[in-house]
């Protein structure tokens, strides 16, 4: 296949997925890259979507696994964009293969030398609730099946090493550098999340249970830290109330972000329903100021929750969560301001839904890239209306998160826009000419 | 011509003023410069009235009252005895001399002493000259409210109240008061109900704690908000709503009279290095005056000038004063007067000059706000470093050059002023300070640094139900952290705490009696 | 133990089926009792299956397939409806419950309505108390009458009408005579009957051989009705004369094709 | 392969997810349950038999137990049958010897608070399954080609924007226009949020792009007729106005009809008062100059949305749309006070925020109101509207009078919709907009291969939503256009000549017309037209034909297996 036929891919969350899978389908040599040790993406660590409610993983493994299978696929995963040179229908690409110190042509994924690694670590993919060795997999559903060393936390006691049957550990692996050409190239860098912490008066960091919502997401997944059994972290009692508090970080003049995430409102509705499912004895609250159900179904969906489910909703943002001096139980100050007073109210377990951000990488990318950023750190389209998925750099095609707040149907949408105009380029250059 | 002293008189129903009538009945003669007051009781004399008299333009102030033992209403007098005592000492504080003051005991058969006391009181003031304070017309209220109130709008942001209520779900009182909700003050604004914001009790209920500043996410500033409008507020209300009777501010722009030297230096204990003039100069602030003023809460306030001198000689400072050092005015901005407040600080800059000062150092945090932040906005040019005393210290521990000789074991908590800490940003200096105090141990409350609660009262405004909710509600927090003293920069938030002890019926003195120290005392304290 | 009735569905791949699925997916709870077998559109549900189904003992059936419009094949909506309407008149011939029958529409995105009807024909079923065809001895005669049934839906005759019928009403016959809604009715009507009694006799017989006037006194049918069946059937090849007792000729059933 | 000789050797595996369904049914017990069935070989229960490692459990377990049937017990074959039969033919077992059982969406979730009678039913679903594999044969999939064309239904930004892309990638494209031009809602639009540049200047670039482009084929005031055919293979009927039709054929269909704007008659004065207007016709006063300078502007959100009943959904672009015109209105005259009354104001994103926060700047006033106490409205004799609402916080009604009431109306469903749905075989939902494949996964295809929505038709949104998901169209259609041939259903009836008497009902029952009579005069079955119903085998008069996959066999041993019989 001539190299212009073929897609450079950054990210391998649902949008990037997405975008490879289209290509790939329609007969385009698409390369994936990945830089944690999985694909999968924040979708992963879901526990259910809204609003059908539908398992995440569920869904979304059957694509993780397509994209492996996939033979016009080729997954970098553990890599990372080093240079770009050229342009659209040419580029020349550098991409730096961190060392997994796995032969992962080797690795059956048995999991053995994990079981015997000495060396425990925070789990980023459970966000840092639980913890992994530091031979590790992030998640059970992990593509690819193969294992990955890291570097800052193994102790080279080499036990690993000795377990593996298949004899797939390898410390002289050194970084490699790939060097591919390809005509187009889509970025979906996706979102990190705005440091709750932040805002102070939430004691995020403080209290043991005031969680963010994807910490919490991670508590619910039965793959998660305590298998899904929904318990408070501080005393491991099955909370009694619950609450959510929306916009932390987000719509902020001071202290936060200006804009909104446009999917907090939907997705703490349907964490509150999970709550519910799992202790139906379980007071839920969900503290908004203005809920956001401009999406399709939405407004249905919080209905539902409202009604079937029980969820209560309480238009305000709380001033303070505070912790009582004498029972240690978490207080919420709260103006109703439907009723204009001025209330408490005792929470077992908090949940923040902080802004989602653009990655604080997408400069760095930016600069790679030659691509225009907006005073947030989305990357900026060429025209906001007719080319939401173009950039100032011909070729360079973005979607999903990294290109403005969006929720997964949205994402998915435009990740197959942007495979759209990648495939445009790639059949312009192929008779001759780029736009 | 000279002109004739003014005398105001209070006299008590049943012994001076009828022994005045008597006086007349009997014909006989005193001089005309009296006004009389009639008044049930010597004891119903405030010293606000008198203080008031005096700032309008009295020259001398008569409280007749009933001899010891005789008292209608048993001892009224004697509490009328005490309280003159303390406004004597006002008085001579603020150099007009405690002699301008006369209580006299006149028995209802004494018109012989009435006209007696009359003639020899008119003919002292005639020796001590006029009273140099005259009557102050009123501040007008700017013409066009609705304009000035949106200008205030656009300067502090109130237009992007997303009315979230984070601001009423943080302030202290809203908490304890639903009439009173920062962002419906807001909205009215917004949508042009300015006359209600201004006649209503709501500006002069906000704290000016800053706290809903500080979590508001769309940086609505209300307290500076409110502060803008306060000028045009209605001033009765105003005045209604002040506590104390409005003793201090009175004194404050008593201070603005040329004429006026006080007598402000009492405080200063033998041996003390100071200087005229210099470099570093120390603000003391009110702190004299509170000292009389409160004097029943034995607080012991005139220990803080002492230990800041203490402090500062001892890391080697020889701090200038001011012996007839303003107020910095803080009250006034704060209350809306702002042509005192201007005057004040172009008076006080003045000194600064005058004393070759360059760098201004203060115990107190609302000295501290005022002189760092207003005066720079008001003033415009303001080349001044001023520093908070504890800021000056921790720049010591950080160099190792504060020195400790007596550690003692004491568990401290440490309360941040709305003034020293949300306004302006210093939290951490007075603890850094506090915990490299030999055996001492720095305890925190829940709410501290930027989500602090206000002691509960400021600028003297507002001091009712709901405030004293908020200040047991902060003593109950110190307390519940098991600290055997409660330390703050502020003195007022001493007062304000200790002023609940007079409260009626007593609160749980588990609550009030917890042990308070000022900040620079506290350091002293551990230095010889 | 109470009575947990066993509920057979034969669900549309592309609406019914989806359905069932959103309302797990929407987590609305309904009653364990359905077992669904999914069928890629509910025109596939032939009646003989159902019948079938119910004789095995099946405390009921449920159908279900898109709204008319819906259909992801156009039509087969239509045509398993007819089929059901067919069926209804033989269940009704056997004296089995039609309660125990049932044909819905549900859409893909109808999942409460799924979980209602489930719901509500599962009380319905437990009112109407267990299959006399359930368990180790089925009510006899029923059962016989079933059977009969079943192979009328499986004849020839009853198959073609309703494999035709929406050709005859609307577009009529090769003649292009077109029937009206009512008059076909009337034939089906007629058809029903006829082959119902017919492959009852063909049962009887197939047991015993039997004369037309016994024959007549089992069915509860005037002998003449009787034989001019028994004529029709021996056209068709399904009985002969199998000996002649006396004067009276008794009938016995052939094998048939299949 | 061919498995029939062989006696069948089935493998099941039964899927935990997570606790999805090991949270309420006994997992192991059905596991030791399925081990007791005829024909079941192996069984074993996976985490999540969806994953990497659960595939390959799959393939081991084939190879080590050389398994001919294969048995998953976890989610919907909806979404999971083509990964799991992949993973049997990767290991050699013809995919259509798989099986599934829904024990998960048709069970533990639908009955999570009955954890034993939901073991049991899965016990039978998977007992139903194993009787069904056990008459399971293998089947061959046709290949056929696929017409590197498309047929979009509408004529608006989104189609244009799809045609274009798809055009570019040297596909031919027909789009079918009922109104007499292109341009659907853009032409009665006046300025676009979030750039503020003229809807009208965008709009003539792309139509003057679509017309000159010679890929592009432009069929105004038409409608589609019929549809028949199917991917790859589409036969469209189209009809002009005078009534005059035209056949072609595409690969691909794509919907993007767009959608209409709410009349709200009836609602606060709309109809009665002629100052009580729409955001359409304020666009519309605003695009001819035609506004004066009013003292007062009252806006008032949902109306007709987010309704109790009837319209419950958030129609997305009305709070924007009135933020944007509001803001018009400013700049046109600054002294006119512009009121926004609003439940939540769905100022989601980036740039939504920003001209929210510019709108505070500009002192427009906003006001919430709530569900309960909507807005009340009248008239004065001086023509100006009164506006009473009740003011929450300030626990008052307000009371404002002005010279113009705005209604911020909801996108509805294109009228037409419901039948264009019935045309195409493509569902519609709830509230009345094209409903997708899945929601999550697929937004932008139907279930029906070949056919795809993109833009209002799918749900209301703004220009640049609606774009993105033309060009998210433009590939997802594309993909099979691409590669030419596609294999098709395996699944399709076929007739034992034997036994068919040529009676012709299949012949005209068959909706696809995949049943003709040959020479003999017996039925045959075109099996790549054939899409697999199975009406023809129920119906067939001789019952000659079989419906592979879901033979009658098969299902009676499925229905019998569920009554706990066993199919003899």
């Amino acid at each position: 296949m001539k190299a212009n036929e073929s897609v450079l891919v950054i990210g391998g969350g649902i949008a990037g997925m997405q975008a490879s899978l289209d290509l790939a389908n329609r007969g385009s040599k698409v390369y994936l890259v990945e830089k944690t040790p999985s694909i999968g993406g924040r979708m992963a660590q879901l526990d259910k979507t809204f609003p059908t409610m539908d398992c995440s993983i569920c869904i979304l493994a059957p694509k993780m696994i397509e994209c492996l299978r996939h033979p016009n696929i080729t997954l970098l995963t553990y890599s990372e964009l080093q240079s770009v040179k050229g342009s659209a229908g040419n580029f020349r690409v550098e991409v730096l293969k961190k060392p997994r110190f796995i032969d992962e042509n080797k690795c059956t994924g048995c999991g053995e030398c994990a079981q015997y690694c000495p060396t425990e670590v925070p789990n980023e993919f459970d966000m840092n609730l639980g913890i992994r060795k530091a031979i590790y997999i992030p998640f059970p559903q992990a593509v690819p099946l193969k294992y990955t060393i890291d570097e800052e936390n193994c102790i080279k006691c080499r036990l690993c090493q000795k377990i593996c049957k298949a004899g797939a550990v390898d410390f002289d692996q050194k970084p490699e550098t790939v060097n591919l050409k390809v005509g187009a190239i889509i970025v979906a860098t996706g979102f990190e999340l705005f440091d709750a912490g932040r805002i102070r008066e939430y004691g995020y960091g403080k209290y043991r249970d005031v969680l963010t919502s994807l910490e919490f997401e991670r508590l619910l997944s039965a793959s998660g830290p305590i298998g899904g059994h929904l318990l408070r972290l501080s005393d491991g009692c099955v909370p009694r109330r619950i609450a959510f508090i929306q916009c932390v970080g987000s719509r902020s003049l001071k202290g936060g972000v200006q804009f909104c995430s446009s999917s907090c409102c939907v997705y703490a509705t349907k964490e509150a329903i999970l709550v519910r499912e799992h202790h139906p004895e379980c007071e839920v609250y969900i503290f908004y100021n203005e809920l956001k159900v401009f999406g399709k179904g939405f407004q249905d969906f919080v209905k539902r929750a409202q009604n079937e489910w029980g969820v209560k909703y309480i238009r305000a943002l709380p001033g303070e969560v505070v912790e009582d001096p004498k029972t240690h139980s978490l207080i919420i100050w709260y103006e109703d301001t439907k009723e204009n007073m001025t209330k408490n109210t005792e929470i077992d377990l908090v949940v923040l839904c902080p802004a989602l951000v653009p990655r604080i990488a997408n400069k760095e990318l930016a600069g790679i890239l030659g691509l225009e950023l907006d005073k947030y750190g989305f990357f900026k389209p060429r025209d906001v209306l007719y080319t939401p998925v173009d950039t100032n750099v011909p070729g360079i095609f973005i979607c999903g998160y990294c290109q403005g707040p969006k929720d997964i149907p949205e994402s998915v949408a435009q990740a197959s826009g942007a495979a759209a105009r990648a495939a445009e380029v790639i059949a312009l250059s192929s008779s001759g000419g780029v736009r | 011509m000279v002109a004739e002293p003014k005398i105001v008189a209070f006299l008590c129903n049943w012994c001076a003023y009828a022994g005045a009538d008597l006086a007349g009945v009997s014909r006989i003669g005193y001089p005309p410069n009296i006004r009389v007051i009639r008044v049930m009781c010597s004891g119903r004399v405030d010293p606000a009235f008198i203080i008031r008299a005096f700032e309008t333009g009295a020259d001398g102030v008569l409280v007749g009252g009933c001899h010891p033992g005789t008292c209608h209403y048993v001892s009224g007098n004697l509490e009328a005895e005490k309280r003159m005592e303390n406004t004597k000492k006002l008085l001579k504080l603020i150099g007009l001399g405690p002699e301008r003051l006369r209580l006299e005991w006149i028995s209802a058969s004494e018109g012989g002493k009435f006209a007696q006391v009359v003639t020899e009181f008119t003919e002292e003031l005639r020796k001590m000259g006029p009273n140099p304070l005259k009557a102050k017309a009123k501040m007008e209220a700017p013409i066009n409210t609705k304009q000035a109130i949106s200008e205030a709008v656009k300067k502090t942001n109130v237009q992007y109240c997303l009315e979230c209520g984070k601001c009423s779900g943080s302030c202290p009182i809203s908490k304890v008061n639903d009439a009173f909700s920062p962002r419906r003050v807001v909205e009215r604004s917004l949508l042009g109900f300015e006359e209600r914001v201004l006649s209503g009790t709501d500006l002069w209920t906000c704290l000016t704690c800053f706290l809903c500043t500080e979590r508001c996410p769309s940086d609505v500033r209300f307290p500076e908000f409110v502060r803008a409008c306060r000028p045009m507020a209605s001033v009765e209300l105003k005045e209604e709503l002040c506590a104390h009777r409005g003793i201090p501010m009175a004194l404050s722009r008593m201070m603005l009279n040329p004429k006026i030297k006080q007598d402000r230096m009492g405080w200063l204990p033998e041996g003390a290095e100071i200087s005229k003039r210099g470099d570093m100069l120390y603000f003391v602030g009110c702190i004299p005056y509170f000292d009389v003023i409160f004097e029943d809460f034995n607080l012991e306030l005139l220990k803080i000038p002492q230990s800041v001198v203490k402090i500062l000689n001892n890391v080697g400072i020889k701090p200038a004063l001011l012996s007839n050092e303003k107020c910095c005015g803080h009250d006034m901005l704060w209350t809306g007067d702002l042509e005192n407040f201007e005057k004040l600080a172009k008076k006080n800059v003045a000194d600064f000059k005058r004393a070759r000062a360059t760098r201004i150092v203060t115990a107190c945090p609302e000295c501290y706000r005022t002189l760092k932040k207003d005066y720079a906005e008001v003033l415009g040019n303001f080349d001044f470093e001023v520093l908070h005393i504890s800021e000056l210290l921790s720049e010591l521990v950080d160099k190792g050059e504060l020195k400790f000789d007596a550690g003692f074991s004491k568990k401290v908590v440490y309360h941040d002023p709305c003034r020293l800490g949300r306004h302006m940003g210093v939290y951490e200096p007075p603890r850094k300070v506090i915990t490299s105090i030999p055996g001492v141990g720095l305890l925190e409350m829940g709410r501290n640094r930027e989500n602090a609660i206000c002691c509960g009262v400021s600028s003297f405004m507002s001091c009712n139900k709901y405030s004293k909710e908020v200040r047991m509600d902060r003593l109950r927090e110190a307390k519940a952290t098991g600290a055997d003293l409660l330390v703050t920069t502020c003195p007022k938030c001493q007062i304000h705490w200790r002023c609940l002890t007079t409260e009626k019926p007593p609160i749980d003195p588990e609550i009030v009696t917890m042990e308070m120290r000022d900040f620079s005392v506290l350091v002293a304290e551990a230095m010889r | 133990m109470t009575f947990e009735p066993r509920i057979v569905g034969f669900l549309c791949n592309w609406c019914s089926y989806a359905g069932a699925d959103l309302a797990g997916v929407s987590r609305i709870q309904y009653p364990t009792n359905i077992r669904i077998i999914r069928l890629m559109c509910s025109g596939r549900v032939d009646p003989v299956i159902v019948l079938d189904t119910l004789i095995n003992g099946a405390d009921g059936v449920l159908v279900m397939g898109c709204h008319f419009g819906d259909c992801h094949y156009t039509v087969g909506n239509f045509y398993a409806e007819r089929k059901f309407r067919m069926l209804k008149k033989l269940i009704a011939l056997t004296d089995l419950e039609g309660g125990r029958l049932r044909l819905e529409w549900v859409s893909a995105s109808e999942g409460s309505r799924f979980a209602d009807i489930v719901r509500e024909f599962t009380n319905q079923i437990k009112t109407l108390g267990p299959s006399p065809l359930a368990g180790e001895n089925p009510k006899r005669d029923l059962l016989q009458n079933m059977q009969a049934a079943q192979m009328a839906a499986a004849s020839f005759r009853l198959r073609v009408l309703v494999g035709r019928e929406k050709g005859l009403v609307d577009e009529g016959n090769v003649y292009g005579e077109k029937l009206s809604q009512e008059e076909f009715d009337r034939v089906m009507d007629d058809a029903v009957t006829a082959e119902y009694l017919r492959s009852k006799i063909y049962l009887m017989v197939r047991k015993e051989p039997l004369s037309v006037k016994e024959l007549s006194k089992r069915l509860g049918l005037d002998s003449q009705k009787a034989l001019r069946h028994i004529v029709a059937m021996k056209r068709h090849g399904m009985v002969a004369v199998g000996r002649v007792e006396g004067t009276t000729p008794l009938y016995i059933a052939l094998e048939m094709g299949r | 392969m061919e498995s029939k000789e062989e006696a069948p050797r089935i493998g099941v595996f039964i899927c935990h997810c997570g606790i999805n369904i090991g949270g309420v049914v006994n997992v192991p017990e059905v596991v030791e349950y399925s081990k007791t069935l005829l024909g079941v070989v192996y069984a074993e229960d996976n985490l999540y038999t969806c994953s990497s490692e659960g595939i390959s459990k799959i393939k081991e377990g084939i190879a080590k137990h050389n398994l001919n049937r294969v048995i998953v017990a976890s989610c919907t074959p909806r979404t999971h049958e083509p990964l799991f039969r992949a993973a049997c033919e990767e290991a050699g077992v013809n995919k259509y010897l798989f099986e599934m059982a829904n024990i998960r969406d048709q069970c533990s979730w639908a009955h999570m608070h009955e954890p034993e009678k939901a073991t049991e039913k899965a016990k039978d679903l998977v007992r139903m399954a194993v009787a069904k594999a056990r008459l399971l044969k293998p089947l061959e999939e046709p290949e056929i080609d696929v017409a590197p064309s498309a047929l979009i239904v509408g004529g608006g930004v989104s189609s244009m924007t799809a045609a274009l892309c798809l055009a570019n990638q040297g596909f031919k494209v027909h789009i079918v226009e009922r109104e007499p031009e292109l341009g659907g809602m853009l032409r009665h639009l006046h300025k676009l949020y979030p750039s503020m540049e003229d809807a009208s200047q965008g709009l003539s670039q792309i139509v003057n792009s679509v017309n000159s482009n010679k890929s592009i084929d432009v069929l105004t005031s038409t409608v589609v007729k019929e549809v028949k055919g199917f991917i790859g293979n589409f036969e469209v009927t189209v009809e002009r106005m005078n009534g005059e039709t035209t056949n072609f054929g595409v690969g691909t269909i794509i919907v993007a009809t767009g959608a209409a704007n709410f009349e709200p008659v009836g609602m606060y004065g709309y109809g009665e008062y002629d100052n009580v207007i729409t955001q359409l016709q304020l666009e519309q006063l605003l695009k001819n100059g035609r506004l004066e300078k009013p003292e007062k502007v009252v806006m008032i959100q949902c109306v007709g949305a987010r309704e109790e009943k009837g319209r419950t959904y958030c129609s997305r672009i009305c709070c924007m749309t009135a933020l944007k015109n509001a803001m018009h209105i400013k700049e046109l005259s600054p002294d006119t006070d512009v009121y926004i009354l609003f439940r939540d104001l769905q100022t989601y994103g980036t740039h939504h925020e920003d001209w929210h926060r510019r709108a505070q700047d500009k002192g427009i006033k906003f006001i919430k109101y709530v569900l309960e106490k909507p807005p009340q409205v009248a008239q004065r004799e001086d023509g100006k509207i009164t506006i009473n609402v009740y003011h929450a916080l300030l626990g008052e009604e307000v009371k404002i009078s002005s010279d113009l009431l705005v209604l911020s109306t909801p996108l509805i469903p294109q009228e037409g919709a419901k039948e264009l749905s019935q045309l195409l075989k493509v569902p519609v939902g709830p509230d009345g907009f094209f409903f997708e494949a899945h929601v999550k996964l697929r937004p932008i295809d139907f279930a029906t291969d070949g056919i795809y929505v993109c833009g209002t038709a799918h749900s209301p949104k703004d220009v640049a939503e609606s774009v993105s998901q033309a060009f998210g169209v433009a590939s997802r259609a594309a993909i099979p256009m691409a590669v030419k041939r596609l294999r098709v259903e395996a699944i399709t009836a076929t007739v034992d000549e034997s036994v068919c008497s040529g009676c012709g009902t299949c012949v005209k029952l068959c909706p696809y017309g995949a049943i003709q009579k040959d020479e003999k005069g017996v039925a045959k079955v075109t099996s790549v037209v054939c899409k697999g119903c199975g009406t023809c085998a129920a119906s067939c008069p001789e019952r000659a034909i079989t419906m592979r996959h879901f033979t009658d066999e098969q299902v009676r041993a499925q229905a019998l297996a569920a009554l706990g019989r066993v199919y003899a």
